[in-house]
């Protein structure tokens, strides 16, 4: 009776359409333009998937952010016009290509098919632990991510700082300790400026709220954070704000402040809790939400870096 | 029992779903850039704006009503700069 | 309910619950990852420091980890957080993981210090790019090792090996020339197809058994097609970061660009670390499907790579090209295990040893040799092999290096890989398969004939002058982890049982 | 169908592309997109699962959701290093390529 399979089996139609296009366009900016489409899409079918934590974060940091970055990088290799033409591998190749891929995904498809019926699940497992590590957190997402699996979440956190001393590292010796080039035109514009002025005081709001929320309800750092980096990043396309210079004593605090509260966390558990990453059961959530709280900060931090790219010669006088 | 704002959401959300409509017509049929783009921005702000007008008696709570008019303000916010910078984009030229 | 549910209780009680011991697993991890942090956090000088004296603190875990090991006679044992796998995470050390912890911290510290000179803050600047990135990329690849030595879980295993990438990448083009930066790419792309792979066989095995515990897999695991898919995913990428023949194309650039310390420690130990996870996936989390014909492809791509491998070599013109396509070779050594140690059978204890004995053999001599090169160029201003006439007599401390560590690749006695080889031989003879019998002993041919090739025009005749003669401190670091490399020839039989703890053929399981 | 089988074969569908443009695609920020495509297919992959797994008053599984979000956090980073790269190689040189001929053969240069 319901629309819906229809409108599932249409979203899943335009995915794999975009896919395509994203894939097969000729030139190098549409197929970005196509991909930060795909990446908006797919938080669709997240919300589908009755993954509303995972549609948040890739709609944030799948389709958004890395959507600025791949942009950003698409208009800069245009302007750079000196990119060689390619040589296109010849037809052989890509039907060798094509055929292997296309066997990929037909064993891969199959074989989702076959996965065992009744599924095998970790949810009831979860469910019991709500009561003892997962204490207090509504929602089972940030259970898993701060208590069952933190050290997961804690090693991800250092690989964006990793990621950060990476991307910097790209840059120039000259340029080392400077900021990174200006986000965007010389002159600020009056529209962007209005929008940054507009967005950002609201968007820090729903950030902060998404964290606080994500205790129980969809949402946590991840999300926060990201919305955070993005109001960020906005006020620095507006140019009310520039790159921060990369051996700012603070950038560097916030930008480890999560990993490094957590890791302070994880060896006091071994005293107060009687094990590495464990937390006394009572106090629970307002120490997790406590870590959260220092890993907004960093996630904020960080996307706008990674996106902000090494630091550059322009702006050092 | 179908009550007084029962009808109220559905000609608001019916009427909303008209704009979108005409919106995404006028995005296929229009001639350039600068045309869709003004069908596209205005009819379905007003469209969400209708939208969002028949929800709001059936929202839970008073904030999940505040939410759906934040919602709306913040896609007006969006599509006004989004356009003016796509609008200055086309002025320029492809470079 | 049923049996696998029944005996997969059993192994979270044994597997799953802390061991003596075990608290040293999370601080070897945790280790290196408060040193990046306060590396990061200041910058400047304290990169290096931090290093320098983290050091010494992971040599001693490390050590007392393989003690704890030793005397147990079976693996220990840390549940994260308190809590057992399935929803936990466990962190396992079993022999294996021991010694190779113990490798890892010795190349590791031999690096940095190796590195001080070159990767020293100047006086009068607060910090350089080169300095920054060098120390803190050199403590994330020992924390993403070590993670990978004893972890019991496949994707804290994921994490970990995308550590080992956004460490080792940034080494490779530390010097800013396009050559490097495309080569840093090049390894990146095959590193991120790699970890993209790896995730995929994850979350099929997720999907079907619902944990991804090692152990607890182990005791689920049945021939589906699901599992042999994930297997297969997984391996694909595996061996995409460990540069097996035919995706090895990315190793050469990469390793021979990137600075002699940080060479050393890529074709040394990072790519052990997916060689090692290889191993983990078909041995301990495979052990009970029929792996046959999977262990042949396997052998018969390691042979590939020992012979187009060493030819290449032969063929370089560059010293640190010729080392690094050996180590193309030599990788391909290492996936002989798999045929030469599969199933339970009395000649799959030599073939693990041999493996085993490869990796570390491979891993000192093959350090040492890329600390040497870096000595030459340095001493030299070049490393064309054609222009080394004489060097040899300049350079005595580092051309002995050279000839020690080539001893080794070479598989002559008395040295590491010596025993390696020599096992191999005994193990495909004892198993009747005769045929691996060809590439081994191809394989140490041509690296007689590479090593020739260096030792030749350098023991000649010839004038040499050295812009910058090599620190004594230095070329004493290589020679001594050559040493290393030629005293595992004289391992005792009490090493090879301690590469057998928690081995799960040698435990017994199906 | 069932939501989850569509997009169980719309994520299939989608690694199979993703390897297609990253094997064929020259040039490396067509690679990278490829890759994120691949990325997105293995994440719907562990999204099925998760949707599978639903128990215990549970929607879903929440241990494989958290994982692709782990997941996608690792990947934007892994994005950044590489556009990174991009960027500073073709500000180095004219030719943005992988190809390791057009660096390794002309006398192989020296080692410094």
């Amino acid at each position: 009776m319901s629309l819906l399979p229809y409108l599932d089996i249409g979203l899943a139609l335009l995915v794999v359409v975009v896919a395509v296009w994203t894939i097969a366009a000729r030139d190098l900016f549409t197929s970005v333009v196509g991909y930060v489409a795909y990446g908006l899409l797919l938080a669709f079918v997240w919300i589908r998937l009755y993954a509303p934590d995972v549609a948040l974060t890739e709609a944030a940091v799948g389709g958004g952010v890395t959507g600025v970055l791949l942009i950003t990088a698409g208009k800069r290799l245009g302007a750079l016009k000196n990119v060689a033409p390619e040589a296109q591998p010849g037809l052989a190749f890509r039907l060798l290509t094509g055929v292997l891929a296309a066997l990929v995904a037909g064993a891969l498809g199959a074989v989702i098919l076959m996965l065992p019926d009744p599924p095998p699940s970790l949810a009831p497992e979860a469910a019991a632990a709500a009561d003892g590590a997962g204490a207090g957190l509504g929602n089972p997402i940030t259970a898993v991510l701060m208590s069952y699996r933190s050290f997961d979440t804690m090693l991800e956190k250092m690989v964006l700082i990793l990621a950060v001393v990476g991307v910097w590292s790209v840059g120039t010796d000259k340029a080392w300790g400077g900021a990174p080039a200006p986000f965007r035109r010389p002159k600020p514009y009056a529209p962007m400026v209005f929008l940054a002025q507009m967005l950002a005081p609201v968007g820090v709001l729903i950030g902060i709220h998404i964290f606080w929320t994500g205790a129980n309800a969809p949402g946590g750092a991840f999300q926060g954070g990201a919305l955070l980096a993005a109001m960020w990043m906005v006020t620095m396309m507006a140019r009310l704000a520039e790159p921060p210079r990369i051996d700012a004593q603070w950038l560097r605090l916030a930008l480890v402040a999560g990993p490094a509260v957590f890791l302070i966390a994880g060896l006091a558990g071994e005293v107060v809790a009687g094990s590495f990453f464990a937390y006394p059961p009572a106090l629970a959530k307002p120490i997790i939400l406590f870590i959260e709280a220092f890993m907004l900060l960093s996630i904020a931090a960080a996307l706008p870096m990674l996106v902000a790219g090494p630091p550059s010669e322009r702006v050092d006088q | 029992m179908i009550t007084l704002l029962d009808l109220f959401s559905i000609a608001a959300i019916s009427a909303g779903a008209f704009f979108f409509f005409a919106g995404t017509v006028g995005l296929l049929r229009f001639p350039d850039a600068l045309t869709r783009m003004h069908a596209l921005a205005k009819a379905d702000n007003v469209g969400l704006g209708l939208v969002a007008l028949g929800l709001i008696p059936r929202a839970e709570s008073a904030l999940s009503a505040l939410k759906l008019i934040v919602i709306w303000a913040l896609v007006l916010l969006s599509a006004a700069s989004t356009t003016q910078l796509i609008g200055r984009a086309l002025r320029r030229g492809p470079k | 309910m049923d049996q696998t549910q029944w005996r997969g209780r059993k192994v979270t009680a044994e597997l799953g619950t802390t061991t003596p011991g075990g608290y040293l697993l999370v601080l070897a991890i945790l280790l290196p990852l408060a040193g990046i942090i306060l590396s990061f956090t200041p910058g400047g000088r304290n990169a290096e420091r931090a290093t320098l004296y983290s050091t010494p603190f992971g040599f001693a875990l490390a050590c007392a980890i393989a003690f704890h090991v030793g005397q147990a006679g079976k693996p220990i044992v840390y549940a994260i957080g308190g809590l057992p796998p399935p929803l936990g995470i466990a962190l396992r050390a079993d022999g294996i993981s021991a010694v190779m912890l113990i490798a890892a911290a010795v190349i590791v510290t031999a690096a940095a210090f190796y590195a001080r000179t070159k990767f020293a803050t100047p006086d009068g600047i607060r910090e350089t790019r080169s300095a920054l990135t060098f120390w803190i990329m050199l403590q994330a690849i020992w924390a993403a090792l070590t993670i990978i030595f004893v972890g019991g879980d496949l994707f804290n295993l994921y994490v970990a090996l995308e550590i080992l990438t956004f460490a080792a990448v940034p080494l490779v083009c530390i010097d800013g020339r396009a050559e490097t930066l495309a080569a840093a790419l090049r390894y990146l792309l095959f590193a991120l197809f790699g970890s993209i792979s790896y995730l995929l066989g994850v979350a099929l095995f997720y999907g079907a058994h619902g944990t991804l515990d090692i152990s607890l897999l182990a005791q689920r695991v049945q021939a589906t097609p699901v599992v042999w898919t994930a297997a297969a995913l997984m391996t694909a990428g595996l061996l995409a970061k460990t540069a097996l023949f035919p995706v090895h194309l990315w190793l050469p650039p990469a390793h021979a660009n990137a600075p002699a310390a940080a060479s050393a420690v890529l074709s040394g130990l990072v790519v052990k670390g997916s060689f090692f996870l290889t191993l983990r996936l078909w041995f301990y989390v495979l052990p009970a499907l029929p792996t046959d014909n999977i262990a042949a492809i396997l052998g018969w791509l390691g042979s590939a790579a020992v012979i187009v491998g060493s030819i290449v070599a032969l063929r370089q013109a560059r010293l640190k090209l010729l080392i690094a396509y050996s180590t193309v070779a030599q990788i391909g050594y290492l996936f002989l295990v798999f045929p030469l140690a599969a199933g339970a059978h009395a000649w799959s204890a030599i073939g693990w040893s041999a493996g085993l004995m490869q990796v570390l053999a491979h891993a000192f001599a093959k350090a040492a040799m890329f600390f040497s090169a870096g000595l030459l160029a340095e001493a030299l201003g070049h490393d064309q092999i054609a222009r080394l006439g004489g060097a040899a007599r300049a350079l005595p401390l580092t051309f002995l290096t050279i000839a020690l560590g080539g001893l080794s690749l070479m598989g002559l006695p008395p040295s590491g890989g010596f025993s390696a080889k020599w096992l191999m031989l005994q193990a495909s003879i004892a198993s009747g398969q005769w045929l691996w019998t060809l590439p081994i002993l191809a394989g140490s041919l041509l690296a007689a004939g590479y090593v020739y090739r260096i030792l030749a025009p350098a023991l000649s005749d010839g004038e040499v002058s050295l812009e910058l003669p090599p620190k004594r401190s230095h070329e004493m670091i290589a020679l001594a982890l050559t040493t290393i490399a030629i005293a595992l020839g004289f391992a005792p039989q009490t090493f090879f049982d301690f590469l057998e703890i928690g081995h799960p053929v040698a435990a017994g399981l199906p | 169908m069932t939501p989850s089988v569509l997009a169980g074969l719309v994520g299939a569908t989608l690694v199979g592309l993703g390897l297609y443009g990253l094997i064929l695609h020259p040039h490396p920020l067509r690679k990278l997109l490829a890759f994120n495509l691949m990325g997105s297919g293995v994440f719907l992959v562990f999204g099925i699962v998760a949707r599978r797994g639903a128990a215990a008053g549970f929607r879903f599984d929440p241990v494989p959701q958290a994982m692709v979000i782990t997941g996608i956090v690792v990947a934007f980073a892994a994005s950044a290093l590489a556009v990174a790269l991009i960027l500073r190689l073709s500000e180095e040189s004219s030719r943005v390529t992988l190809d390791p001929e057009a660096w390794t053969k002309p006398n192989g240069g020296d080692a410094k």
